[in-house]
């Protein structure tokens, strides 16, 4: 039943195509426009001061910003409440005992 | 530890060996068996090591002598269990001689586990408190 | 099939066990540097061919019943191995296979390296009981030997964190067997039977709703359920898992994501159906739900390499748990995909696990913000770890995407579109994450003391390469993985037929 | 009602409240040594038949087997119970010597300061 | 936060002894009467009485518990032997002295 909706093979295969396709048009780019790396170009710049490599790290924490902001709520009340206190955690398991007694309570009868 | 705890513990060391030994023995016919005689094996050494200190009793069992019995226990499960395969079917089969009800030889292979057991519960006993206390 | 198979399965790691201390004992001896190691690898690839020799039998539709001292099943504890099992002891011997040749390189460094692979080779043991075995208190014996194990071989390296999360993960497991205890102390004294067939077989009055069910059996239920989910780490019973990855030797925790999630996602599949048979799939899917979601989001802030891959099982677990779940639910795609992505997972995450160890082993750091550019120095890793990106995200051509397609396709089954859109949400947010992941190590500048490091070592590579073979093959041929799971899925839901073998006789 | 029953049960409840209340690792270990011996309570008093005696076949029974099949208590849970004591003991065994390790690196034994992974 | 979570801890560990103790309280049929159970309404006989009348002729120990222990149940008592076994290896790994062997 799968195999009907997708075929693994063609898939594959489209990709590859697909990736040569977009792979001859950047080459075609490349030979209109000619590009030119120099060495400084590849330098990381902020507001005209040269970074050192260690410095230009992205702070992984804040990676992706826009979807903590989304999730605001879960990031507030929900990531701190991880406090690495084995009491705090034996607690969550009876929390989740209890509501596992609840729901087999409500849907056994 | 004062002369009163030395003697009498050096005086009680063997009753308590002994009593530990007759309960492995006994493990088919009263209750008892493999794991408390073991136990008690272990707590007549633990008792020396209280009174005379580690060294004295790591004299009269070493570390390596624990080691090789806990093996030697183990070794001797593995090998009744296979010979339930060799010469019978299954693995752990009982395949010697049940005996008469009652009597100290009796019950096939069940009183040589326990004395396999007996052997390898003396030994952890005795490791796990070396090993806790050696450091 | 050899004669003997089934107990040979338990027995070859067992006894390799037993004689691993007296093989360091000898090589210590005689300057036999390696001869741990290699003792470890060979007792593995045993298991592995006695594991393999079983499996034609059972897809030929038998299951094996084997029966300890030639007691007959109510009595004697039997091993009963379906389908379901020998999916579950496959995926066990080669995985684990792997992760031991991986560990003669990784734990090289490492004093007293008996002991480590002694602790291996007992939790292999232990994995391979609890799946093999047809006695409900024998499987808490097991579970015991396997949880016993972890809780030690967390703890290793017995620096501060390994102890801290070797602890809690002692504590939070032990409350969790405990709760399997007192689960199988409430069936005994209701049914009186402790054979999984015996008590299936008895409890089968109660699976319409002909009969009001106890509250014994409810609390029963609810108690083995809450063990078993502590083992799964689902959501409100996941803390421990984090802790324990990142502080774990990378080759236990590429041990425990593997092989052992195995155990849990085993008795998932089991719980609808043997020993209780009462619905439980409302319970999965909300679970397996949240812990998609939480897992997820928990992930995508971490700044530790480990911790959010540890995170990442959370969340694929809850994938697996959810088709189980979406099975009882009415949709036989669901819980084929669910055992397919067990099969998947186990598979990119060991890998990725290897991946990062890879990296701690050469660099000495798993911190996100202490790596980078690593992809011109371990080009190969960094592919390794580029294949089981992909394949965790969902990526068309690698085998992740056949599971999780499947799940989808379940959720629609069930009629429950809305955990099919969950579904691929988490899946995005899976890709956002691991795209920070490759981008922080491999790609973008490389501080100046990584200059040197050079590709990890080839034992390291030969794994991760293979798993990563074995994922491409997987997503191009995923009927090769549906020939596996289809035969799992349908002994797993044919309880009558299991217990018709084990009690009916052969 | 059942008086041994429930007071297994409120061994195990105890136990619990022990785990989530106290503020030292080895009164957490007592919590669940004093949790499981309650599980074991359970085990060894479903198994009881009024007026039972030990099933352990001595003196007179000897000969009169099926006297004794009748009147002695289920020998089933006392061998679970013997497996689960033992268990018990090994987890005990790792729990302390882990505890040692945690105080040695920590400096305490308070689970509330053992907290250096955490979110 | 801290009295917020101790009386929450407190509510549940109330709850899960009352639900544990009404649990057991309603056990057909009730302490002291070992060979009978009851599923459904059905009077079913536990495995133990099978062990109590076969166990002295199949095994030859007088003692049942070890005929159970050892016999009909060995497997599991060789998985006990090898927890302690487990228990031992993690207890010498905890106190391995750093300077054997490095």
């Amino acid at each position: 039943m799968v195999e009907l909706v997708w075929d693994p093979i063609v898939a594959t295969t489209a990709i590859l195509l697909g990736s040569l396709v977009a792979y001859i048009i950047l080459m075609i780019g490349h030979k209109i426009t000619k590009p030119r790396l120099t060495p400084e170009k590849l330098k990381t710049y902020a507001c005209g001061e040269e970074a050192k490599p260690e410095e230009t790290h992205m702070d992984s924490e804040q990676f992706f910003s826009p979807i903590r902001r989304i999730f605001r709520p879960f990031y507030r009340y929900i990531q701190p409440a991880h406090t690495g206190v084995l009491s705090t955690y034996l607690l969550w398991v009876v929390v989740g005992f209890i509501i596992i007694v609840i729901i087999i309570m409500l849907t056994v009868r | 530890m004062t002369i009163i705890v030395r003697t009498t513990s050096r005086l009680l060391f063997p009753f308590i060996f002994l009593f530990g030994v007759y309960i492995v023995l006994h493990g088919h016919l009263t209750p008892g068996g493999g794991f408390p005689g073991g136990v008690i094996i272990a707590a007549s050494v633990v008792m020396l090591i209280l009174a005379y200190g580690i060294e004295r009793a790591q004299q009269r069992v070493s570390i390596l002598q624990a080691e090789m019995l806990d093996i030697i226990g183990s070794a001797t499960i593995a090998v009744i269990g296979i010979l339930g395969i060799l010469l019978g079917a299954y693995f752990l089969q009982n395949v010697f001689p049940l005996g008469e009800l009652g009597k100290l030889f009796s019950a096939g292979n069940l009183a040589l586990l326990y004395i396999g057991v007996g052997l390898k519960v003396t030994a952890s006993i005795l490791l796990i408190f070396y090993a806790m206390l050696s450091d | 099939m050899i004669p003997q198979a089934p107990i040979l399965a338990i027995v070859v790691p067992l006894f390799s066990a037993f004689l691993m201390p007296m093989i360091g004992l000898l090589s210590k001896r005689y300057n036999i540097d390696r001869a741990c190691d290699w003792f470890a690898v060979a007792a593995m690839v045993g298991t592995l061919i006695i594991v393999a020799s079983m499996a034609p039998t059972v897809w030929g539709g038998q299951i094996i019943v084997y029966k300890f001292g030639n007691w007959s099943p109510p009595w004697g504890i039997n091993l009963a191995i379906d389908a379901l099992s020998i999916q579950m002891a496959l995926m066990i011997a080669g995985l684990g296979t792997l992760v031991m040749v991986y560990s003669v390189a990784y734990m090289q460094r490492d004093s007293r390296r008996d002991l480590f692979y002694t602790l291996a080779l007992l939790v292999i043991t232990g994995m391979m009981g609890t799946i093999l075995t047809g006695d409900i208190f024998n499987f808490y014996v097991f579970l015991e030997i396997m949880s016993v194990a972890s809780y030690a071989l967390i703890a290793f390296r017995r620096d501060s964190s390994g102890i801290e999360a070797g602890l809690k993960y002692l504590f939070i497991g032990s409350l969790g067997t405990s709760f399997v205890l007192l689960s199988i102390a409430m069936l005994y004294s209701f049914v009186g039977s402790l054979n999984i067939a015996d008590l299936g077989a008895k409890l089968a009055i109660y699976r319409g709703a002909a009969q009001p069910v106890p509250t014994i059996l409810v609390a029963s239920l609810a108690l083995f359920v809450t063990g078993i989910m502590i083992k799964v780490a689902m959501v409100p019973f996941h803390i421990w898992l984090p802790d324990a990855f990142t502080a774990a030797p990378t080759a236990v925790s590429a041990l425990l994501a593997g092989p052992a999630a195995v155990v849990g996602i085993y008795w998932v599949a089991r719980l609808p159906y043997l020993p209780f048979g009462l619905p439980v799939g409302i319970i999965l899917v909300s679970l397996g739900l949240l812990s998609m979601i939480v897992g997820v989001l928990m992930a995508l802030t971490q700044r530790d390499f480990k911790r959010m891959l540890a995170y990442h099982v959370i969340s694929q677990k809850g994938y697996m748990v959810l088709g189980i779940g979406l099975g009882t639910l009415g949709s036989v795609l669901g819980a084929q995909g669910g055992l397919f992505h067990l099969l998947n997972h186990s598979i990119y995450k060991s890998m990725l696990f290897m991946c990062a160890g890879a990296v701690l082993y050469r660099t000495g750091s798993q911190k996100f913000e202490e790596l980078g550019g690593l992809g011109k120095n371990m080009p190969l890793t960094a592919l390794t770890f580029l294949i089981g990106s992909l394949a965790i995200s969902g990526i068309p051509p690698l085998n992740g995407f056949v599971s999780k397609y499947t799940i989808y396709l379940g959720g629609i089954e069930a009629g429950l579109p809305i955990v099919t859109i969950i579904a691929v949400l988490v899946s995005a947010l899976t890709f956002a994450s691991f795209f920070k992941a490759f981008s922080s190590v491999f790609l973008g500048q490389r501080p100046k003391h990584l200059r040197d490091i050079q590709e990890a070592p080839k034992l390291m590579l030969f794994p991760m390469l293979a798993m990563a073979v074995v994922c491409i093959v997987i997503g191009l041929f995923p009927a090769l993985g549906f020939n596996v799971v289809g035969p799992a899925q349908a002994a797993a839901e044919n309880s009558a037929g299991y217990i018709g073998h084990v009690i009916g006789g052969i | 009602m059942s008086l041994n029953y429930v007071i297994a049960m409120l061994l195990i409840t105890l136990g619990l409240y022990c785990l989530l209340f106290k503020r030292n690792l080895i009164k957490l270990i007592i919590g669940l040594s004093v949790m499981t011996d309650g599980i074991h309570l359970f085990l060894i008093s479903m198994g009881y038949r009024t007026g039972g005696i030990a099933p352990i076949v001595t003196g007179e029974s000897t000969s009169n087997l099926p006297n004794f099949a009748s009147r002695a208590v289920d020998p089933l849970p006392q061998a679970l119970v013997l497996t689960s004591i033992v268990i018990n003991i090994c987890i005990t065994a790792m729990a302390l010597s882990l505890s040692i390790y945690a105080y040695r690196h920590y400096g305490t034994l308070d689970p509330s300061k053992i907290r250096r992974l955490s979110e | 936060m801290e009295k917020v979570q101790r009386a929450l801890a407190l509510v549940l560990v109330i709850a899960v002894g009352v639900f544990l103790t009404l649990t057991v309280s309603s056990i057909e049929p009730p302490f002291g009467s070992f060979p009978l159970r009851q599923v459904g309404t059905e009077i079913e006989t536990s495995v133990g009485q099978q062990y109590l009348e076969n166990a002295p002729q199949q095994t030859g120990a007088a003692n049942v518990v070890t005929s159970i222990v050892w016999g009909y149940r060995g497997y599991d008592t060789l998985g006990e032997s090898t927890v302690l076994f487990t228990a031992v290896v993690g207890v010498l790994m905890a106190f391995r002295a750093m300077r054997r062997n490095e």
